[in-house]
């Protein structure tokens, strides 16, 4: 191969989603992706996840809601959000044809609510895939999160089927004493990918005051911290579901992401690591081409689980 | 780092080198950087987000409300107080070495009416240096602390012509005796608007004197922040209007609409 | 006060163990002691819990068994012990009256195992309490963990419960939906005390070879990068539990030390935190201190569950 | 710290002022330090741990063989390869600062009989190098590496009178060309011993010579490590006594005891 053109491929097929690259922005941390609009070129990454969205608009929780932690960071925002209808009037025109894929995470307290949601949804130009984010509370079932029963899971992954062609992914909670089953049920139940993993729950408190130091007491941990966690989940995963993963938890490097890969992952997602470098996704995406002109491969799917041989 | 080309530069991200990096008081530290482009648009009450130094440490930005800015010059001037990690980091930083900032970022103060009231606590002085250094007709500034150690920034980058300023710390180990609120409540009377830099409590008392006597306020708020542009949704305050945040809505909100632990 | 000679108690009970100060060495990383007393004064830990001892001796994992991690570190140690009969006759003599309190961790891969353990060091001379660790994989529950299931906890508990009058902690895993249901099985099982948290399960890739860089694949996430999922567990337990907590998970300074007791923690260890500074357990001693006389308190007790209030 | 003042002092940790730190090629740090206590005691093949030097990292200690010892100045060199975040860390400390030692650590080298073969491959150079420094007879140093630029000793720090040095590179870049084993092979009859450091392949290619040749071999062994004392069990090797642990019961071993990847 001719060192000077030799263009490794990095397009990935994510559970029915063509991506250019395999690089996307994580729910929530970037939100509705105007703000970063100003600051990132749209071309680095593969696909936006956009911030949960609910049937009604919520409030979200009160402050402080983030504070670091050693290779990491708390956040208790509590899903805050404008709601279906203000974001197909408001912030889906405004990202429309920006360039990635556009995937909506979804969120609900009830079957019948994250049903609602796919509905609403459901049609929206734009929109290329959905993603399930089940760690929210079963306010049906006493307030355990969906994504930490089986059960659960299949009935509300099928709830959303149903009302849904776009390609489906479904986000599990790493909080669980076996995310290989929770993940199985999902796939049952007619996912076309998982994503995984969403936020370890942590606290800190601030013994100055005496109290927890996030408003909502428990927080979410992401960051480098968790990346072994999310790593190991990503592993038992794809080698337990036939369906696609999206793996992330703690990506700061072209290095981390293709551990991600090599664990198994088809493409990966950036939360954290924006915030300590907007330019992250440039990066890595330069420093995937490099390693695989390095390693003579011409398509980044080559390395899809290539740890696990 | 460079703008999408078709956007409007509102912010950007800035590689700024350090000119100089004293002490001006224990724990405090006066750092001032070239930064072009921050320096030519930021306004008063506008602040940056300042990244890690080094690339071995995986840390949020933190922010910081801009001190001075020479536009002509390019120069940008930081006042921080080392207060945990991040800020113990970046007072290592020392001349010749290079920070990235993020800048400007959110809302400044509005521009100050005859007979303005500037009222500082602690580090709350930062944002009013620069509003008191930007305006024609400044007024008067009360600056504020529990005693003198902590009225750090230094005496002759306040002074300028036509601001008079008033110090004092509850102990009275410097300038009058007396905490923001007994200064303010006497100097009420007659005041254009008043602008507002400090901790909580401060900002509570400072409130209701302004609406018992009818002036209006502006408050700069802090949170904790995460991407400091307002994407992530981290640093809500709670407002009349629900959960602002201080990022991108403030830092500086009207204080009518600010719910303070009152 | 006279703030002269005024000195605040920082003893402990412990589930019955009786501890001059708070701070102990957790399960692993101090082995059996001998390494560290040419390191540590022995004075500034209030007890030290000596590495799992399992019947038979334990080979342990193929290298490499420990690898770095944003803020903490992976190890797959394997739990490698020489057996109880070696550790009676040649561990714990040495241990033996060297002032800490001496807790003895107890591993093993059925509740025979876990039993015969306990009886064997019944009535041995110098032990002050035991330490189960339910982490182990539960052979005949086709390997998954005792801890990870309240009834297996509550078996593994009583059957070490009737083999031993020693103080019993019952060490947990994070690695689980509910750590509130396997700490209230271990209570009602007979437990003296709660220790958690065990490693956060993790694993990372080496992309220059393509392969897993611990030999064993996966390995226990531990150090500051857990504390916050540590800090919430401790302070979940401790609210749905009567018998004390000994927290650790991350701790490497008087600050999170205190943490942990203002989350309901009775007592702390360290395990990671000796690796990147043996002058720990002094450090945290002076830490704890000079707090207690800043805020005027007599006794460490008095802050235990402060931040619950 | 101090020791407990009733226990022997094996290993103890030591406040290190850094005397000097030059890079010997680009990558390759010379680090001096000042540290009576390990250099009165260090032997041949022992090592250090390297606490980092930032109160901020909460990082693992490096494990780093020992270069040079002076006792009498009182002075201990490292060389070190600047690999990942540690190390990299490591090479930014200049003169003036300290860094927190402990040491000496492990089991060195039994002395060299006559007619020895020290065969260092790469950065196994280190404790080669200290051991041929401190032995009345050192007979030949055998020092490879793939490439002439990762021949980043000094050789006028190999340099003494009784030693004599071949080098030589995969490539043939400088020195003689061909591997380790290859050298070795031509030179091994006759042979009072071989005391061998470097990579895995090159230590099964070592071994395998020697015990055709009935020579007795010694090598110095890497593993990752967290405690470096021995408590940890963190870095066993596999021999053929069980798993063993490189920061105490090595990190030199008896080649025929060592089970590589062979
Ligand atoms: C808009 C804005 C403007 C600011 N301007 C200045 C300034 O001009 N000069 C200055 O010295 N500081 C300023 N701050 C505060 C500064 O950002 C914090 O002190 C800094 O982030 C602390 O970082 P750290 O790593 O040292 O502390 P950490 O270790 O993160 O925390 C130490 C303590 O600092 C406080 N703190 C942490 N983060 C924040 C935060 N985002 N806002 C307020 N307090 C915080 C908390 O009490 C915490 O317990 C400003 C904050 C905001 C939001
Ligand atoms: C007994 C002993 C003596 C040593 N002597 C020297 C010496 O004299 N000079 C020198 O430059 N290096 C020496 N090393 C290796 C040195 O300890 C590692 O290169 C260093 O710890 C890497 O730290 P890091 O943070 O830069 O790399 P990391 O980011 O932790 O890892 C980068 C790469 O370095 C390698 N590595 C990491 N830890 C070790 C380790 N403990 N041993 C071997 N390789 C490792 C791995 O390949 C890893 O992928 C020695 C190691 C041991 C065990
Ligand atoms: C501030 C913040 C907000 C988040 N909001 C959401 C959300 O709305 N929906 C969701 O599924 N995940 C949310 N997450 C989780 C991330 O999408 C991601 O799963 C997690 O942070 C791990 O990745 P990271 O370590 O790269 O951040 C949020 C994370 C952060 C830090
Ligand atoms: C190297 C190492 C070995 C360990 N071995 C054991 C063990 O044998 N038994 C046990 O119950 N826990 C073991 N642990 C877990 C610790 O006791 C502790 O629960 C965990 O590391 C969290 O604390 P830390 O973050 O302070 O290390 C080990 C941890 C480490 C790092
Ligand atoms: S810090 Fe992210 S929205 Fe303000
Ligand atoms: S590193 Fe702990 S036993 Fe060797």
């Amino acid at each position: 191969m001719n060192e000077k053109t030799f263009k490794p491929d990095l397009s990935v097929n994510l559970a029915g989603i063509a991506l250019d690259n395999p690089i996307l922005a994580a729910s929530g941390p970037f939100g509705y992706g105007h703000e970063y609009r100003e600051l990132i070129d749209f071309k680095d990454l593969g696909g936006i996840i956009v911030k949960g969205i609910s049937p009604e608009p919520w409030a979200g929780n009160p402050p402080p809601r983030v504070t670091e932690t050693p290779s990491g960071m708390l956040n208790a925002i509590g899903l805050q959000n404008p709601g279906l209808e203000k974001f197909l009037a408001e912030d889906l025109p405004q990202l429309r044809g920006s360039g990635p894929r556009l995937v909506v995470n979804v969120v609900g307290c009830s079957l019948e609510e994250y049903a609602e949601v796919a509905s609403g949804l459901e049609g929206a130009e734009g929109i290329d895939g959905l993603e399930l984010n089940i760690s929210c509370p079963n306010v049906k079932a006493g307030g355990m999160a969906f994504g930490t029963d089986p059960d659960a899971t299949r009935r509300v992954v099928e709830a959303v089927r149903r009302r849904t062609g776009l390609p489906l992914l479904v986000k599990l909670s790493p909080n669980v004493t076996s995310i290989v089953a929770i993940a199985r049920a999902a796939e049952a139940a007619g996912a076309d990918g998982i994503s995984l993993i969403n936020t370890l729950g942590g606290m800190l408190i601030d013994t100055g005051q005496k109290k927890p130091l996030l408003g909502n007491v428990f927080g979410g941990l992401s960051g480098p911290a968790i990346m072994p966690v999310a790593l190991k989940m990503v592993w038992e995963v794809a080698g337990a579901v036939k369906i696609p993963v999206l793996g992330m938890g703690g990506i700061t490097s072209a290095d981390d992401a293709l551990q991600f890969i090599m664990a198994g992952a088809r493409a990966v997602a950036i939360g954290t690591g924006l915030f300590y470098d907007p330019d992250l996704p440039a990066q890595i995406k330069t420093g995937l081409i490099e390693y695989l002109k390095q390693e003579n491969l011409t398509h980044l799917g080559q390395l899809e689980g290539a740890a696990r041989l | 780092m460079l703008l999408n080309e078709n956007t409007r530069a509102k912010y950007q991200a800035e590689i700024c080198p350090v000119l100089d990096n004293r002490v001006v008081s224990p724990g405090y530290h006066r750092i001032q950087l070239q930064a072009p482009a921050i320096a030519r648009t930021v306004e008063p009450g506008q602040f940056v987000q300042v990244f890690m130094p080094s690339r071995h440490s995986q840390m949020l930005p933190r922010p910081f409300s801009v001190y001075r800015a020479d536009p002509a010059a390019g120069e940008l001037t930081l006042l921080l107080e080392v207060k945990g990690r991040g800020t113990a980091l970046l007072a290592e930083v020392s001349a010749g070495a290079a920070l990235k900032l993020l800048g400007p970022l959110g809302r400044g103060f509005p521009s100050p009416p005859p007979h303005s009231l500037l009222v500082a606590g602690g580090m709350g002085i930062v944002p009013l240096a620069f509003l008191a250094a930007s305006t024609g007709a400044p007024g008067t500034l009360i600056y504020c602390a529990r005693t003198a150690g902590l009225l750090v920034c230094p005496r002759p980058e306040l002074d300028r012509p036509g601001l008079s300023i008033i110090e004092a710390t509850d102990d009275g180990s410097r300038g009058e005796q007396g905490t923001a609120a007994d200064l303010l409540s006497r100097r009420i009377e007659g005041a254009g608007a008043v602008f507002a830099c400090g901790p909580r409590l401060m900002l509570a008392a400072v409130k209701k004197i302004c609406r018992r006597a009818g002036v209006k306020a502006w408050f700069s708020l802090e949170e904790r922040m995460a991407c400091g542009i307002g994407a992530c949704l981290g640093c809500a305050v709670a407002t009349t209007g629900g959960y602002r945040r201080v990022c991108r809505d403030g830092p500086v909100f009207p204080a009518e609409e600010v719910i303070l632990d009152e």
